[in-house]
């Protein structure tokens, strides 16, 4: 397929403009000097994803990833700034000095990344993208051939949840603890 | 539309992640460039479905996976860095070096 | 499509999971100086778990589930069983060390507990999403265990670093694992492999980096040179019942997940994960070895030691691999490997556990003539180390024996002159061994003891030291018990 | 076929293959360990905080051991009982690998369990008077128990896994009795060096014999003798390469050039230890090795024996020369066990299976009788130096004479025990073929006589020039040297070539009852002619050490300092001026009336001067030069870059977070490109 080709395929215009959406805001995810921009230039990285998602048809993992994302962790994130309280302001070094090591390992990385996928899929085409799976497939195959993950992985976040309270949460004195049931 | 135009996006995600887990001090930044790197399995595990059409949707299902472990991960890393700024009154990755040798 | 579920392989799960409910019910109730009930429970439940196990294993049957992701062969039980036994003794190491200060005992069985039930699910995996939720089952859990002496600056350095590598290497994992399904079509191990030998010439270098970065996400799990280095400072930092568990559950489930991968998704890529497991066996076994030598601290010792064994434990399968030979010698010899290095491993930790109340100390020099005061656990330490060493009769000598043994009769260049760096490097980490007993017995104990250092151990601990001892001396005697565990596990199934 | 020669030994009628003796015979393995057990546990309490559960189970052993000794001397026993441990399949389950434990009674273990046994016996009892008022006794006769446990673990085993478990136990032991007194930082590394050399060469040993393991699919020396005896078996194809490794791992053991270097250091710990170390266990566990697995060499790598000879003539000469120059006197002892290994270790290579253990079997005699009586002597004067001692003949009488008998028997003097040893391995070595190394062995054996009498005559004869008063070791000390001075003396006679003694069968007999029959060229009779060369030699030696060393008390401690200007112009220049510059002014002094003593000091006095000065240069030269520079350079820089490269690893792990991860992403970048390069 040539690039004319390509181009002239209108979803293509819809996929530059929020692919180049999607790397300059995560761009600006890992380079921004200001930690509250940063997150939400992640919510613009997420909500482009997402949109991503919709392009190839995946309505549901679109939803999902709105829903959990920019519904809740990025609010958990917002959080932890606050708790922690990271410097909001500029130039007050949230970078380290070690720019160069990490471009060059992060460079080679996207060179072998990248390498490897145009080496093996070439201009592979997506066709016949369709309606979209329906969320009755999805449904039906997590409660059915993927249950076992599915009810597994409520267990991660239990544990996440219990454990995280338990390590993030200010330990009480002994004296306040003596009689208390929990 | 083709498989690799997404791919590359993915790659330069996840290479993104990368660097940002490398140059951030705030442990809270590096969590955010865990997420890109994240964010860039799922638009794969998407595009692969896309283009291989199982019967049960796989690359979705997988997705999804990976959504509510990133969500649980995020969770179990902000209680530790929590943890850590009690502890020490700041949440920079790079001032933790009492263990070395 | 519906699904039926054979509820006897999923007993030994099931259990686990119960004993989680119970120990969360329970610790809402419990006034504090009752939270060991919890322990109790945990202990009881991973004992219970390994009855379903003992009834599966008498009648013999394969038993798959949902389309053969969910399989319950010998290679799943023998597995299933190491990390109950393993549990079972990190549980009895727990109770004093979480009792003696204020930790939260209830939240800390049910997470331990979770991170079993994890490796349980991740010894019956066949797909890769199973796979992946059954590791971080067995991880997530630990990040938190890792920083639980909440006050120690140490211990919240562990579980950061543990934490932020630990998802690098996840991310990692999936990366991987996303290639692999996109040119696979198959998160099932059977369907990959099936799937791999139309996959064309072209397509090669994604295939090439799938893998390896699978073999990346599950070389950080056990550990292995380049991406060890979360290992040591975690281990030195990190609750030492948690480091026990981190070094020996944690890395099989590890190794099991690298094993199931490669020998049932992948045995026909050999070039491509061969090479890499050679190239992290060597590096792991040296630079773990080298830097072991010049260590103070007898946790971060065993950090390195642990990192080594890591390496010692991939040279059976790379070794084949590079040879080309048939793969389940390799996979029977490093899972025999992985048998004995869990029980000397664990005995290791628990005398650790239980001179250090005594020496109150984790210095090595710390540790001077302990074997005066302590006779006893001075010579558990010594059967521990030594067996760590390779010294027979213990039973570290056949794990390095049938490592050694496995990949000369792999034959090849390749894997000999892996067998060459292997028997070097058994030579150097006989010293930082040798040096702590030398330390124990030999140099003198000083000259005014601190109070605790006549203290006894308490029962449950001494149990667990005493069960290790006993088991690293009959298998040392015995070895045919281990190597027929080892056996057991090339009877793997692959797939429905 | 040399006319001297015959083929040893046909399988004797009687053999003894059942009964008490041999089906209980395992209890000899045991029994020290039940003794290392007890003494931990119950030592600290007893009379002699332990030593007499030691010397209980060793006269348990030496009993037991004396009846299968005697019952092989005048029947001969053969038995084999073994419980399989382990089972594990290989090549896709085509193949099998039997591990076993058990024990082995045959003519050539009988000899070894009677040898540990007894001079283990009186070591012990030797140790009781040694170790009083150690302040670890308890430890000490724990570990010693262990030492002679595993060793007797060794010799017993019946195949080569447990065979590596006694030696691996026997290297253990040794090192945490060479560093007993640990205190010294000299002496725990002298127990690193020993531990260092002897697992490098354990890596030979454990490779060679997984080779046999996989190649015969069992680890057993039966099997092992039956297929290089009737061939049919993988292990044709590839017996070169294990021969070569197995020999490795005796090299270590059996302190062979270049990997001796951990033997004289090891002299740090007790006296005893060394004794026992040097005699019967530990070092003469590689030539037992060989001698174990000789029908592999004998039938199946001839290729590799030339090699050994070799190594064994070097050791048996160079390392024999330093002992010369030592001061210490454990340590002359020490190069000497060397040296008499490397006889033992050429005499197997060359295929002189009777000839090689048969100098074992004298040789552990005498040389428990050498440092015994040198730790007696160290006992009284608190020094280990030779420039300490000097005149102890008349304060110590008995530790003197069986001196004397067991250096004389070392220095292979007619008709002690280590003429005829010493002999017989000159023949088999000369008949073998290999003219050269056997006159390689007189000359060693010249040497032997030497230092042997310098350190007779620095020890005992002359003046006492150490502090206090010496006097003779206690009775428990005493009665241990007699003991070993009457086999010291004796033991030649049981293999004296074309001589039987009624109701005993020959030396050669004994050795050769095996699985399979062992056979070996040996004289048929004594050569008169090679045993006088060999006797010359010998008393050669003597008479210019005496010449040298014991002639002239008052000078003795000036001649030890003799050297060869040539070697060492710049480091003696003075000390040769001065003598020089002496000499002429005396020359001019009185040009014609000492003429005859000029005569008799000059002539007569340059040529034994010069022989001994040019054979203690050389010594000199190996020993500087070589041995201390060369050898011990490579050693201590091999620790030394271990050492470095640790501490550079080390550096890595910086402890900081994002390095780490900086490191895990290009350690994937660099494993992902080296796969698709080297692929």
């Amino acid at each position: 397929m040539t690039f004319e080709v390509w181009i002239s395929e209108p979803v293509n215009w819809v996929f530059i403009v929020v692919a180049l959406a999607v790397a300059g805001t995560a761009v600006k995810v890992v380079t921004s000097q200001n930690v509250v921009h940063a997150v939400l230039f992640l919510v613009a990285t997420l909500a482009g994803t997402a949109a991503l998602f919709l392009l190839l048809s995946a309505q549901f993992v679109a939803w999902v990833l709105i829903l959990v994302y920019i519904g809740a962790v990025i609010v958990l994130f917002l959080f932890g700034i606050m708790i922690t309280r990271a410097p909001t302001g500029r130039g007050v070094g949230l970078d380290n000095d070690r720019k160069g090591v990490a471009l060059v390992v992060s460079s080679a990385l996207f060179a072998v990344l990248t390498w490897a996928s145009l080496s093996a899929f070439g201009t592979a085409e997506l066709v016949d993208i369709g309606e979209g799976t329906p969320t009755e497939v999805l449904g039906r195959a997590l409660l059915g051939r993927f249950v076992v993950p599915f009810e597994i992985v409520g267990f991660v976040l239990l544990a996440a949840l219990i454990g995280g309270i338990t390590i993030a949460r200010r330990d009480a004195t002994p004296a306040d603890e003596e009689g208390r049931g929990g | 539309m083709i498989i690799n135009q997404f791919l590359i996006l993915a790659a330069l995600l996840f290479s993104l992640g990368v660097y940002g887990l490398l140059v951030r001090r705030n442990a809270v930044m590096v969590l955010l460039a865990v997420e890109l790197m994240l964010n860039a399995v799922n638009i794969n595990l998407v595009v692969f479905e896309a283009a291989i059409r199982s019967t049960l949707a796989v690359g979705q299902v997988f997705a999804i996976f990976v959504i509510t472990v990133a969500a649980a991960e995020v969770g179990i890393g902000l209680a530790i860095v929590i943890l850590v700024f009690r502890n020490r009154k700041s949440a920079n990755v790079d001032e933790l070096n009492l263990m070395k040798w | 499509m519906t699904y039926t579920i054979d509820w006897l392989a999923v007993a030994p799960e099931l259990t686990v999971v119960a004993g989680i409910l119970v120990v969360l019910t329970l610790d809402l109730f419990l006034s504090r100086r009752d939270k060991y009930w919890t322990g109790v429970v945990a202990v009881l439940t991973v004992s219970l778990a390994v009855v379903p196990l003992i009834v599966m294993a008498a009648d013999d049957l394969t038993r798959a589930m949902f389309d053969g992701s969910f399989v319950v062969d010998d290679f799943a039980l023998v597995l299933k069983g190491l990390f109950l036994v393993a549990g079972y003794l990190v549980l009895l190491m727990s109770v004093t060390y979480i009792e003696s200060d204020r930790y939260y005992e209830g939240e800390y069985y049910l997470l331990l507990l979770v991170s079993i039930l994890g490796s349980l699910v991740l010894a019956s995996s066949r797909d890769l999403i199973l796979l992946f939720i059954g590791l971080e089952l067995t991880t997530g859990p630990l990040f938190l265990l890792a920083g639980w002496r909440k006050g120690d600056a140490k211990s919240n350095e562990a579980a950061l670093k543990y934490f932020i590598l630990g998802v690098l290497s996840t991310a990692m994992l999936l990366y991987g694992m996303s290639l692999v399904y996109g040119l696979t079509g198959s998160v099932r191990f059977v369907g990959i492999r099936e799937a791999i030998p139309a996959i064309g010439a072209a397509q090669e270098p994604a295939l090439v980096l799938g893998v390896l970065l699978m073999i990346v996400g599950f070389g950080f799990k056990v550990s292995a040179v380049p991406f060890h280095f979360w290992a040591p400072d975690t281990y030195e930092g990190a609750p030492t019942p948690v480091t026990a568990y981190l070094s020996v559950s944690s890395k099989t489930a590890g190794f099991v997940a690298m094993l199931s991968v490669v020998y049932l998704a992948f045995p026909d890529l050999t070039s491509i994960w061969g090479p890499a497991l050679w190239l992290l066996a060597a590096a792991s076994m040296t630079v773990a070895n080298l830097s072991a030598l010049r260590q103070r601290n007898i946790v971060r010792l065993l950090a390195y030691s642990s990192v080594a064994h890591a390496g010692f434990m991939l040279v059976p399968f790379a070794g084949a691999a590079v040879a080309g030979q048939a793969l389940s010698e390799g996979l029977s010899a490093t899972v025999t490997y992985l048998v004995i290095y869990a029980l000397m491993n664990l005995g290791a930790f628990a005398v650790v556990i239980a001179g250090a109340r005594r020496t109150g100390t984790g210095d090595i020099e710390g540790w001077a003539g302990f074997g005066s005061y302590a006779p006893r656990q001075g010579i558990l330490l010594v059967v521990f180390f030594l067996s760590l060493a390779g010294i027979p009769p213990l039973a570290g000598w056949f794990a390095k024996f049938v490592m050694f043994q496995a990949v000369i009769a792999a034959g090849g260049t390749a894997a000999v002159w892996l067998a060459v760096i292997a028997a070097l490097n058994s030579v150097i980490a006989f010293f930082y061994y040798a040096r702590v007993v030398k330390t124990v017995w030999m140099d003198p104990a000083p000259a005014e003891l601190g109070e605790e250092a006549t203290a006894p151990a308490t029962g449950a601990l001494r149990l667990a030291m005493g069960l290790a001892a006993v088991a690293v001396v009959v298998i040392g005697v015995f070895p045919g018990i281990s190597a027929f565990f080892g056996d057991a596990t090339t009877r793997i199934l692959n797939g429905g | 076929m040399n006319p001297l020669l015959v083929l040893a030994a046909e399988e004797p009628a009687e053999l003894v293959t059942s009964g008490f003796w041999v089906e209980w015979a395992g209890l000899i393995l045991i029994s020290p360990f039940v003794a290392f057990l007890l003494i931990v546990f119950f030592g600290k309490r007893m009379r002699y905080q332990g030593a007499e559960i030691a010397i209980g189970a060793l006269a348990f052993n030496t009993v037991w051991a004396t009846a299968l000794f005697v019952l092989n001397m005048t029947r001969g026993v053969l038995y084999e009982r073994t419980f399989e441990i382990a089972r594990i399949g290989f090549l896709g389950g085509t193949r099998e690998l039997v591990f076993e434990l058990g024990w082995m009674v045959d003519g050539l273990s009988t000899m070894m369990y009677f040898l540990v046994s007894f001079v283990g016996l009186l070591v012990f009892i030797y140790a009781v008077g040694y170790m009083e008022g150690d302040v670890r006794v308890t430890w000490f006769f724990a570990a010693f128990s262990l030492f002679a446990g595993s060793m007797l673990v060794l010799v017993g085993a019946p195949n080569l896994v447990e065979l590596i478990i006694g030696w691996e136990g026997v290297g253990l032991a040794s090192y945490l009795l060479i560093g007993h007194y640990w205190e010294k930082k000299e002496n725990s590394s002298a127990g690193m060096k020993a531990f260092y050399t002897n697992k490098l060469a354990d890596v030979g040993l454990i490779l060679g014999a997984i080779i046999v393991g996989v190649t015969l699919g069992t680890f057993s020396f039966s099997e092992l003798s039956r297929v290089a005896a009737e061939g049919g078996s993988g292990l044709q194809t590839v017996a070169s390469v294990a021969a070569a490794l197995l020999f490795f791992g005796a090299m270590g053991k059996s302190a062979q050039f270049p990997l001796h270097i951990w033997l004289p250091d090891a002299m740090a710990g007790p006296t005893p230890v060394s004794a026992l170390m040097h005699a019967a266990t530990m070092v003469t566990g590689g030539v037992y090795l060989m001698a174990r697995t000789f029908p592999l060499y004998q039938n199946l790598a001839e290729g590799v024996r030339p090699a050994m000879v070799v190594i064994g003539a070097i050791t048996l000469f160079a390392v024999g020369l330093l002992a010369l120059v030592q001061d210490d006197i454990k340590k002359v002892l020490a190069y000497s066990t060397v040296s008499q290994l490397g006889y033992m270790m050429t005499a197997v290579a060359a295929g002189g299976y009777t000839a090689g253990l048969f100098h074992l079997f004298t040789h552990a005699f005498f040389k428990a009788l050498l440092f015994l009586g040198a730790g007696a002597v160290i006992h009284a004067v608190h020094s280990n130096n030779m420039s300490d001692m000097g005149g102890l003949r008349k304060y110590m009488p008995t530790t003197y004479w069986t001196f004397v008998v067991g250096s004389l028997a070392l220095a292979g003097i007619f008709p002690f025990s280590g003429f005829w040893s010493k002999d017989e391995i000159l023949a088999t070595v000369g008949y073998e073929g290999y003219t050269f190394v056997m006159w390689v062995g007189i000359g060693g054996a010249f040497v032997t006589a030497l230092y042997m009498m310098r350190a007779m005559a620095l020890t005992f004869g002359g003046t006492y020039k150490g502090d206090g008063h010496p006097h003779e070791a206690p009775k428990v000390m005493t009665w241990p040297l007699i003991g070993l001075a009457v086999p010291a003396a004796f033991a030649g006679f049981l293999n004296i070539p074309g001589i039987e003694w009624p109701g005993i069968r020959n030396f050669t007999e004994w050795l050769a009852v095996r699985v399979v029959p062992m056979g070996d060229y040996h004289p048929k009779s004594v050569d008169v002619g090679l045993a006088a060369i060999g006797l010359g030699a010998a008393l050669a030696g003597l008479a210019v050490g005496w010449w040298l060393f014991g002639r002239d008390a008052s000078t003795q401690a000036e001649r030890d300092r003799l050297e060869i200007p040539l070697l060492y112009p710049l480091f003696r220049k003075k000390y040769y001026i001065d003598d020089l510059a002496l000499g002429l002014v005396w020359l001019i002094k009185a040009p014609f009336a000492r003429a005859v003593l000029w005569i008799n000091d000059y002539v007569i006095d340059g040529i034994v001067n010069g022989a001994g000065m040019l054979t203690r240069g050389l010594a000199r030269f190996v020993y500087g030069g070589l041995d201390q520079r060369g050898v011990d350079l490579v050693v201590n820089g091999l620790a030394a870059a271990t050492d470095a490269a640790g501490s550079g690893v080390r550096r890595w792990q910086s402890g900081r977070i994002q390095g780490y991860a900086a490191s895990f992403v290009g350690g994937v970048v660099v494993l992902v490109l080296a796969v698709v390069i080297f692929r």
